[in-house]
This record gives C-alpha cells, structure tokens and sequence, in this order.
C-alpha cells in the first residue's frame, strides 16, 4: 500500500539516469481513474504506463497523475489543470468513452496531444476524429467486431444480444451485429448500472436463442454472469474481454469457466515484448497483468518511441513520429489507421482456472490486422 | 408473452422487493425511533457484502459469511452510532445529511484502501446452486427462492420483535414520545444503539445475500440506498409494514416495466423505438410510481399523519 | 336588536370515541365581548380551531356576517376578518417583534408580492405595526428577537398582531396567560376599548378579567355547553358551580 | 470573531483577489477553479432561497441544474451543426450567444420549478427531499437515454459560447462574468429576504399557522420561492456547461444535489453568504486534498464531519459573534 501512496503522489519523476537526451523534457498528464467504483482500470492502466516509463529509463519525461473519480466534469476540471497550469504537452488516462467525450476535443483542438489508453467512442474515429489524437487500445466497435466475426464462425445461427442503454453500449450491438451473419432472437437495452439481470436471463430462456452475446462492463458483468449461471440457461456465451479480464475474472470465479471472449491482447501471446511486460509486471506490482495494464503499458511505449525520435515541441515531426508507431507493443503487429486508431488482431480467448486463479488462453484469430468502420468519416 | 415467463418476472419483482425489504427495514427503524436520515445505510450494505467475501474466501463456508455480514455490519453501526450519529438526533435534517453523507466517503474510501481496487468474490454455497423445477413447469434458481423465503422470514420475525417483545415495546413507545420512554426508566441510548446496529445488521445482511449473485465493489451500496429511500417514502416512514409493502410495490414495478413497457409500446410504434423509450420510461418507473403515490397521499402509504 | 357577527350553530367534532365539541352553538353579537371558560380539556381550542379554519368540523356550521364559512380555509377566514390570538404563541421566533406586527399588517393589504423594496421602509405598514405595538405596550421592545421574550410579552405579540387585522372580529385564546396582575390589567383595559371596533370571543382562565369584560359567558364541558349567561347569571349557576367554579376553589 | 457581515466582505474580496492575483501570475487554473466556485456558488445561493429561507430542502436540484447545462448544450450543439433545433411550425435555430442561452435556461428552469413545487410543495420534511429527488433521478434517467443528444456520453461543445464585447475563451473573463451573475443574484435574494414576500416567506418557515391567520397564502409563497430557486441554479447549470464546454446527464446526478446541499451547510444555513462560503471551501478542499493520496476522499469525509459536529449553523456560525444573524 504504501508504495502505491508513493506512487501517486502528485508529480513523479522517473528517477533514473537519463540515455542521453536528443530532446527538451516532456510533460505527460495523465487523467484517470484513481477512487470510487471503476478504481481497478484506472490504476492497472496508471501501473502499467508508469512500468514502462521506469523501464525506458528516461528521466526526461515528468508524469503528472490526477484521479478524475469517474466524473465528466472533474476530468474536464484536471485537463484544465493539465493544459494551464501544469502545461503538459501530452495527456493520456482515461477510461471511460463519456469522459473522453468530455476532454479530447478540447484538448486536441488546444494543440495537445492525446494518446487513448482505453476508450475509443466512434465519434472521436469518424467525424470528431483529430491529428493529435491517437488511440492505442481499440475503436470501441472493434472487440465486439471480433466478437460477432467469433460467434459467426462458430456456427452459432440465432443469437440473444444485451447491452447497457448508453452509447458505448449501442456501439456494442451495432459492431456485433456487423460482423455477425445469423439471426438476432432477441436484444435488450438494460438500464446503466443495473445489477439484477433475473428478468433479462428470464427472457432470453424463452427466446430460444443458441447463443448469448453480452457488453456489462465492471459490477454489471459480474452480476450477469453469476446470475447466468445459476439459472439453469446453459447456452453459451460471447462477449468482450471487459468481464473476463485480468482484475474481474477472481470477482466472477467458476461462473466464467469455459467462456469465450475476444480480446486483442492476452497474457499468452507469444512475443518477446509481452514475456517480458508480463513478468516484470508481476515483479513489480505482484499481480497478474489485465488487459489495462497491457494498454497502459504499450500507450507509454509509443510515447516513448515519439520522445527518442522527435522534439514535443516540433509539432509534426512529433505527430509524425508518433504515426510510425514504431515501437513494440505487447500485441505483436501494430499500426495505426489512417483515422489514428490502432490495425491489429484480435484473438478468442477461453476462461481457464490455472491453480487457483481464473485466466484467459488464447484459442483463434477472431480478427486479423482489424482496422476500424469510421475511417472514411475522418477527414484530418 | 407466455404464462411461464410471466410468473417467472413476477418471482423476479418478489426477490427483488424483499431484498429492498432488508434495506428499508432498518432505514425506516432507524428514522421512526431516533429521527435519522441515514445516507450511511448503503455502506452499512457494503461493509456487509465485504465482510462476507473476505471470510468466505478465508473459511469457505457461506453460513459463516452471512454470521460475519451481520456482526461486521452490526459492530459498524454501532461504533458509527456510538461515537458520532447520537450527537446528531436532536439537530437539524440538514445536518443528519451531511454528516453521513461524509461518513460515505470515509466508508467507500476506508473499504478501498483495505480491500483494494478490484471487486470482491463471493458466490452461493453449492447447495444452493443450480435451478429448481416449480409447479407449472417453471425453472427457477433455488438460491434466490432462498432469498424470498429468508426475506418472509426476516420480515415475520421483525413483526413479532416489535408486537410482541420487550423490546419491541420500548421501540415504538421510543417512535411515539422520546420524553416518555425516558420517563419509564429506559436507557434511551442503550436502545437507540440496540436498534441502530439492528438495523445496520440487516443491511449488512442484503449486502451478503445480493453480493453472492451480483458484484462485491466499492459504490455498489449508493444505488440500493436510493431504492430504499423510495421504498420507505412510499410506504410511510417509520413503518415496519409500510416497507414491506413498498418493498414489494417498488420491485415489481422495477422488474416488470423493464420486460413489459417496451413490449407494449411494440403494439403502437416499432421495435427499436418501443424498446428505447421502453426502457427509458423503465429506468424512471419507479420515481413515476413514488410521485404519484406522494401525491395522493403525502405521508405514504402508511404513513402517520404530520 | 343587535348585529349578529359570529356563530357557530351544531358543530360537533370527534377524535376516536372521544367528543371534543358536542353541538355547541354560541353567538356573538356586535360590540360585545363572549367569554368561553371551562376546565381543561372542556373543548375550548378545538373549538377555536374550527372557528378559525384549522380544523374542519365533523357537522354543523360557522358563520361570520350571516356568510357560512365553514369549508373555507384558515387563511380565506383571516381575509374576510377574522382576526385571532393563539394559545401557544405562534410567532416566528427569529424575527424582531416588528417584523412579526408587520406581516399583519402586510396581510391586510393581501398582497405580499413586492420583491425589492425592503419592508421596513415602507412606511404605512410600519406605521401600523407601530400603532400596535403602541396599543397593547409593547413599543419599547420593538426591536428585541421574538424567541427572547417572556411568555407574557408574547401573549401581548400576539394581539398586537391580530389588530393589525383590523378584523370584524377578534378570536382570543387565553390572552392574559403570564401576564402578570399589572399586565393583565392593562391588557383588560385595551379589551374593553376594543369591542367598540369589534367584537371579541374570548377563551381565558383568568376569572378576574373574564367578569370585569364579558357581556355574556358560556361555559363548555366535556365538549358541551352547559351553560350561557351573563355574568351574574353564571356567577350564580348551580351546575356550573359544580362543574367548573367549585372545582377551582 | 468577527461580525458575520466583515465574513461577507472577505469572501467577497477573496473572490476578487484570488483571481485577479492568479491573473498577474499567470495561473489561469486557479482562476478555471474560482469560476467553478462562483458557479457552484451561485447555483447553491439558488437553493438556498427554498431550503435556508423556505425550510424545505430540496434534494433534487440537480435537475435545474441539468435543464440548465443542456439548454446550453442542445442550443450551441445546433449553432456547432448549423442545424436547426425546429423546422415546423416555425424555424428555430441553435445559437451561441450567452444572454439568449441564460434567459432560456431561466426561462424553462423556472417552468420545471412549477411543476414540480407544485406536485411536491403538498408533501413536506423527508417526504419533500425524496420527491424532489424522485423528479431529478427521472430527469437524469431522461437523459442518459435520450441519444439524439448524446445519452449518456453528453455533447461536448468546442468553442466556449459568446458574449457581446468580451472575449468569453479568456479564463478571467469568463470568471468576471460567473462573478457578476453571482453577485446579482446575491443582490437578489438579499432584496428578497427584505422585501414584503420574503417576510411573509421566512415567517411561514418558522410559523406556517401565523402566515394563514394574517391571511396569507403559504402555498403561493413557497412555489414562487421554489420557481425563483429554481431559475437561478438552471442559470448556474448554464453557466457550469460553458465552464466545461460539456454537458452530460451527470449534471442531474443526486450526488450534485447532494453537494448543493452540503455547500450551504458548510457555510451556514439561510445565510445570504453561506452557499458562497460553503463552495469555496468545498472547491479548495477538493483540489488541494486531491493531491494528498489516492484515498483522498477519506479526509474529506473527516473534515465535513468536523464541520457538522463542531459548528451548529456552518463555519460562518463558527466564526461569526452571535447575533449577527440579523445584520
């Protein structure tokens, strides 16, 4: 605990020798979420950021980490902050698609740079889409793409899909949707935040559905796969990586054994870059790595690569550098779009038990070198 | 819509409600004998739901949990009881409000910083697991018949502590004069610490019981707070009965407006629309249905008059 | 014959099996001053209740000015003249004495819909409320907060603000309570002039006052007038000697 | 000690100090924070009319708040679109001109006051908070699932709306701007606490039963308090979206209720100055124990209990003689 304490203590400076700098020092802000009920994301996302930056041994790159506790207004308040008075050239962190909402296009249109460790809203792909802004996790369509293609393949012909009644939730569906073939039993807007899904696991019992495609995110997911599986509906499931990740998967437990989940990161993938970002996470902060981690981990090494190669301040040089890509990512092949959103694969992966704790194992390719649908919408 | 799955959303709106009923309990106990608004009682669920996991976790037995959700949530309330609300009994609402509207925060926060970031795992003992054949032909899943059967039961005994028990007596002489139940001798605040850790072990109790088939997190305490407090408005507050009743009132309108609204909206405009201003008029539901009842009776259901 | 101003005629009210007003009727005639006495419990607030509007009459009904009043509100009375004192001070305890005179004066104006210009300089009804307070001796605490005066002060408070009212008719519970003999009798010297601008029901334990003033005294128990006379006449009533007077000897 | 009307004028100077020293030294973000102090300010001076003055506390001003901040939001998203809001019965365009959007959000704040104090100022003491917040939660479910206007992701709004003669964009006039509608409404409701209605309204807060027996209609006096609360926290909520260029159905969440409520009490209840104090505390607090650790909020949970143990009428109680209620 106490380590974490030190961590998060206003600015951190990365304390190491510097490998000779090309470059003037770099401010990052990073804005995300530290307290309150969605804590877990935001602090595997901050660790996984911070790992990579001690591993860089960099010092000229100063992070600036402040808690947003899942509040539109206070994220935009911190990027205020960010952008005045600790006048970052980069900001990065946050979770959730509504709170991007709220910060990027104001951030980007000040001439800072966003770097998205986790949401990716259509908008901010298609018509809001912006240079300065990357996304180094996914178009939020994407993981449901993989997992529409995934059911698809499995031959699944009549499928029952739920999502929360909010935008990323609808992005859920649509993007299933498009890349499924079969037929839709039935489908359902629950409400945000709803943890009893009795009266939906009812419906989906008499839909005669042959298979269950779901988006819960956090608590709502958990709730749904326990309730799921004590009610007797034994129809498998699909869904994305959100319920079935690293930090979650312990809250469910037995519930989620067996399922299939897509994801375009899992702690097997087989590369030298994610061995090692798995082993020096464990190391360092005695967990398991989740998702988060992981994309917190590559956003700070495509950072990285864009400081070693190119002047923050020489603007385009820096979007430029940053374009490239050029960095390993714990994924393998990464690249980015022309709308600046990450070209990658997306894996299946199964719910297994190893010893005592609940993993994923990469099964398939649902997806290989998957762009996104909003490009064509981006005029940059 | 067939019959089946009709009774099976009804059985849904029957769980749901008794699971508000141990919620509401003790916030409308709480509120009838000491004048309390009790912000705090969804931590109070919370503390529950944690103390729960961690001893299932460490002993593997979930009778154990709940013995453990009830004592960790009693001992909270108390000490809470004990060391700050007493002072506030005789102030104003407003301050009853904010005093344990920060006593959320330091709860959420406090349970973070012991049990971290991530939720919590706690799932139903395995004799419980599974579903069960009900006359009719309706699979149903045992636990939450459990769950209904726990809540009667809860609700019948509440019934007998305050008709028929000391105890009970002293409870609602304490609603009705606070002068008077000083008078006869009563240690007064003995008996609002007694019925205060009550009313939080019940809490705690929800929190165990609905943590097993839904998620053990941090917040998971301020949606069912708010429930509650519809649930006691509406069914009077101070009334053991009237909770019930709003109980029962609040969860079925909650579980069958969100199946049913959209389906019958599907009979006048087309599916997507019904489904979304189905499920919108849904989530509002229950605060249509508090309204109304407010308006045509301003004191609840059962409510005395002011 | 004289003006009838006030009446009540049958009304009964009934809390439970308990009846708190048996089919009282009483009358109140111009420029006179009615006393209602009784032992505790006999009926008398409930009965000033209804008159007033605060509770509602199970049957019978009120009339003020030969206009039956009885399903109007508290408020529709106090426009069509009822003025009244109560019997626990109901008075808004944080305000200055003036402030509390002057809503009575502002209410006989029936239009509390001005916004900016501060009360207190609007002279006309600061003037009223002066005269008032000027009436029953109270100027000199003009400024003082409400909630710090003595029980006896309040009482006063209470009838400056009914005269404010101008009413045609004046409702007095228990005016004269902690008073003081000094009090009291300035007090029945202000009642006594005041008939002359309208007449006064008046619920009062103090006997003294009572036969220095009252034209006429009813005498309510357990919800029932048992008796209604002049003072003489009830000075020497054998039930009510029994009833009420031999109890307090 | 000190006399509660020099309190007054030190957290008057202190909003006109602490900006004005954060202009010199260029620190716009200390001003971007005293705007969302003013904002929160104002839009609690709003309920403080109904709850300090009127005595009925109001749980659900979030929805005013809310109406505000998307009365804003869904006239500049049309001016952002060039997309008329209306094209029948007749042609109604979005615009980004800060009076026409304050008067609106007044407008239609005060509309929803009247609904909704006329339904719940027929309840009172709890039952009044839970309707209140019944009416908000119903707001908010509204928007979180109305998706033309972005449901529960909100609208962000790229360039800050537009004020005649000023340059809106600039931290610190903006923040003059948040000042003087603060002011005005301070001015307002302190005319109002002296005025004939706010007698006749804070008596019948203290003696309901008096308030009739001069012949006054209660009933009347609480709705238009309740109407005047309302317009001005919807003004607030105006303001607060241009603040953050970003509207979101947050902004009708019970916890902003929540914290209103909590402003006035830290400051002093029915205090012309206490939602003012109260804001300013509450915003400082936030920003310099945000920093402390990430269990930050466990501090803040002490200190407010602190306050509500150790002052009984806020922390102008605290430090004001007594007496000085009245000045």
């Amino acid at each position: 605990m106490k380590s974490l304490l030190n961590v998060s203590v206003g600015i951190i400076t990365a304390a190491f020798l510097t490998m000779g700098s090309a470059s003037a020092d770099i401010k990052v802000g990073m804005i995300t979420t530290l307290s309150g009920g969605g804590a877990g994301l935001g602090i595997d996302v901050r660790d996984g950021f911070m790992l990579a930056i001690k591993q860089s041994g960099r010092s000229d790159i100063n992070v600036v980490i402040e808690d947003d506790q899942r509040k539109p207004d206070v994220a935009v308040k911190l990027a205020d902050k960010m952008i005045q008075s600790e006048k970052v050239d980069v900001l990065t962190g946050i979770i959730w698609s509504n709170l991007a909402m709220a910060v990027v296009p104001s951030a980007t249109a000040q001439g800072k740079f966003y770097l998205s460790p986790n949401a990716g809203p259509s908008v901010l792909a298609g018509k809001g889409c912006h240079e300065n802004y990357f996304n180094v996790a996914w178009q939020n369509d994407n993981i449901h793409e993989a997992a529409g293609a995934y059911a698809d393949g499995a031959g699944y012909k009549k499928t029952f899909i739920l999502a929360p009644n909010y935008p990323a939730g609808k992005d859920a569906l649509v993007g299933f949707k498009r890349y499924f073939k079969g037929q839709i039993a039935g489908e359902i807007y629950t409400k945000l935040g709803q943890t009893d899904y009795a009266a939906e696991i009812a419906q989906i019992r008499a839909a005669g559905a042959d298979s269950v495609f779901f988006f819960l995110p956090g608590g709502m997911g958990i709730a749904f796969l326990k309730q799921y599986s004590g009610s007797g509906v034994d129809l498998p499931i699909v869904g994305p990586a959100f319920s079935f990740d690293q930090g979650i998967l312990q809250a469910v437990g037995e519930a989620a054994l067996g399922v299939v989940n897509t994801s375009q990161w899992n702690k097997d993938l087989d590369n030298p870059t994610n061995a090692a970002f798995v082993k020096s996470f464990k190391a360092e902060y005695g967990r398991l790595p989740s998702l988060y981690a992981s994309q917190g981990f590559d956003t700070a090494n495509l950072l990285i690569s864009a400081v070693a190669k190119a002047d923050v301040n020489n603007t385009d040089a820096f979007r430029a550098a940053l374009k490239s890509a050029d960095f390993d990512s714990t994924r393998g092949d990464f690249s980015f779009s022309s709308n600046h959103h990450p070209i990658q694969s997306i894996y299946a992966r199964e719910v297994i038990k190893e010893g005592d704790i609940y993993t994923n194992k990469t099964i398939s390719v649902a997806l290989e070198n998957h762009s996104n649908f909003y490009t064509q919408d981006c005029k940059m | 819509m067939s019959f089946v799955l009709i009774v099976e959303q009804i059985l849904n709106g029957l769980q749901l409600g008794v699971t508000l009923f141990l919620m509401s309990a003790g916030l409308t106990l709480i509120f009838g004998v000491m004048g309390l608004i009790n912000l705090a009682h969804g931590s109070l669920y919370m503390v529950g739901a944690f103390a729960a996991a961690a001893v299932a976790g460490a002993f593997g037995s979930f009778i154990l949990a709940l013995i453990a959700a009830l004592a960790a949530a009693a001992i909270a309330g108390a000490i809470v009881e004990i060391s700050i609300l007493r002072r506030l009994y005789r102030r104003d609402h407003l301050d009853q409000v904010l005093a344990t509207f920060a006593l959320i925060l330091i709860f959420s926060e406090g349970t973070r910083w012991v049990f971290g970031s991530f939720p919590l795992y706690l799932d139903i003992p395995n004799y419980l697991q599974g579903p069960v054949m009900l006359p009719g032909g309706i699979q149903y899943p045992l636990y939450r018949i459990t769950l209904i059967i726990l809540g009667v039961l809860v609700a019948i005994f509440l019934g007998l502590l305050i008709s028929k028990t000391r105890i009970g007596i002293k409870i609602r002489a304490g609603e009705n004069d606070r002068e008077m139940i000083a008078a006869l001798g009563v240690d007064i605040s003995k008996l609002y610490t007694m019925v205060f850790a009550l009313g939080a072990a019940l809490a705690g109790l929800a929190g165990a019981l609905v943590g097993a088939i839904q998620s053990v997190e941090v917040g998971m305490g301020e949606p069912v707070l708010i429930l509650a407090f519809v649930v006691i408005v509406i069914g009077g507050i101070g009334s053991i009965k009237g909770a019930m009743v709003g109980s029962i009132l609040v969860g079925l309108t909650d579980t069958l407006g969100g199946v049913f609204l959209p389906k019958i909206l599907q009979l006048f405009i087309d599916i997507s629309t019904a489904t979304n201003v189905g499920s919108s008029i849904a989530s509002m539901a229950i605060y249509i249905l508090m309204g109304a009842i407010l308006i045509w009776r301003p004191t609840g259901l059962y409510g005395s008059r002011l | 014959m004289t003006e009838l101003v006030l009446a009540t005629q049958n009304i009964t009210k009934s809390f439970g099996s308990l009846i708190a007003c048996d089919k009282v009727s009483i009358e109140l005639k111009a420029r006179e001053i009615h006393a209602i006495i009784g032992p505790n419990g006999a009926g008398k607030s409930t009965l000033i209740s209804q008159i007033c509007g605060t509770q509602k009459p199970d049957s019978g009904r009120v009339e003020l000015l030969g206009q039956d009043i009885t399903s109007k509100s508290a408020k529709d009375r106090a426009l069509a003249g009822l003025g009244r004192t109560f019997q626990i001070s109901q008075l808004a305890m944080e305000d200055t004495v003036l402030q509390n005179v002057m809503l009575g004066s502002l209410g006989k104006t029936g239009n509390p819909w001005k916004f900016i210009k501060p009360i207190l300089t609007i002279n006309e009804l600061r003037d009223q409320a002066e005269y008032a307070l000027e009436r029953v001796g109270l100027i000199d605490d003009i400024h003082s907060e409400t909630g710090t005066l003595s029980h006896g002060k309040k009482r006063q408070l209470e009838v400056a603000i009914a005269l404010t009212l101008k009413p045609k008719v004046f409702i007095m519970d228990e005016p004269m309570a902690g008073l003081g003999i000094e009090g009291s009798k300035e007090l029945t010297l202000l009642l006594d002039n005041l008939r002359n601008e309208a007449p006064i029901l008046l619920v009062e334990h103090d006997m003294d006052a009572v036969f220095a003033l009252a034209d006429k005294i009813s005498v309510l128990d357990y919800g029932r007038v048992i008796a209604s006379d002049s003072v003489e006449g009830i000075k020497k009533n054998p039930i009510v000697q029994r009833a009420y007077l031999g109890e307090e000897a | 000690m000190m006399s509660e009307r020099n309190i007054n004028l030190l957290t008057l100077s202190l909003f006109v100090m602490i900006p004005v020293w954060a202009y010199m030294a260029d620190e716009p973000f200390t001003i971007t924070l005293m705007t969302r102090a003013a904002i929160f300010a104002l839009a609690a001076v709003g309920l403080n009319l109904i709850l300090g003055i009127g005595g009925f506390v109001s749980f659900g001003h979030a929805a005013f708040f809310g109406l505000g901040g998307y009365v804003m939001g869904i006239l500049a998203w049309h001016a952002q679109n060039y997309s008329p809001l209306l094209e029948w019965p007749l042609l109604i365009e979005g615009t980004n001109s800060m009076p026409v959007i304050w008067l609106l959000s007044i407008i239609l704040s005060a509309l929803l006051a009247l609904v909704i104090g006329a339904v719940s100022l027929k309840t009172s003491g709890v039952y009044f908070i839970m309707i209140t917040l019944a009416f908000a939660q119903m707001m908010y479910y509204f928007s979180v699932s109305w998706s033309a206007y972005g449901g529960e992701d909100g609208m962000s709004i790229y360039v800050r709306n537009e004020f005649p003669g000023l340059n809106t964009l600039d931290p610190i006039q903006f923040y003059f701007l948040c000042l003087m509608l603060l002011l005005a409404s301070l001015w307002l409701v302190s005319s109002l606490i002296k005025s004939p209605f706010g007698l006749a309204l804070n008596a019948a807060r203290q003696s309901p039963q008096r308030v009739q027996a001069v012949g006054l209609d209660i009933h009347r006096l609480q709705l238009f308090a309740f109407v005047v609360s309302g317009a001005i926290t919807g003004l607030a909520g105006a303001l607060f979206a241009d603040l953050n260029r970003f509207v979101s159905p947050n902004m009708f969440s019970w916890q902003l209720s929540g914290e209103f409520i909590v402003f006035i009490i830290i400051g002093g209840v029915g205090r012309l100055f206490g939602p003012v104090v109260g804001a300013l505390v509450f915003v400082g607090l936030e920003h310099f124990l945000g920093g402390i650790s990430d269990f930050w909020h466990i501090y803040l949970g002490v200190i407010l209990l602190l306050i509500v143990l150790f002052s009984k009428s806020g922390l102008i109680g605290l430090i004001a003689k007594k007496g000085g209620h009245h000045d």
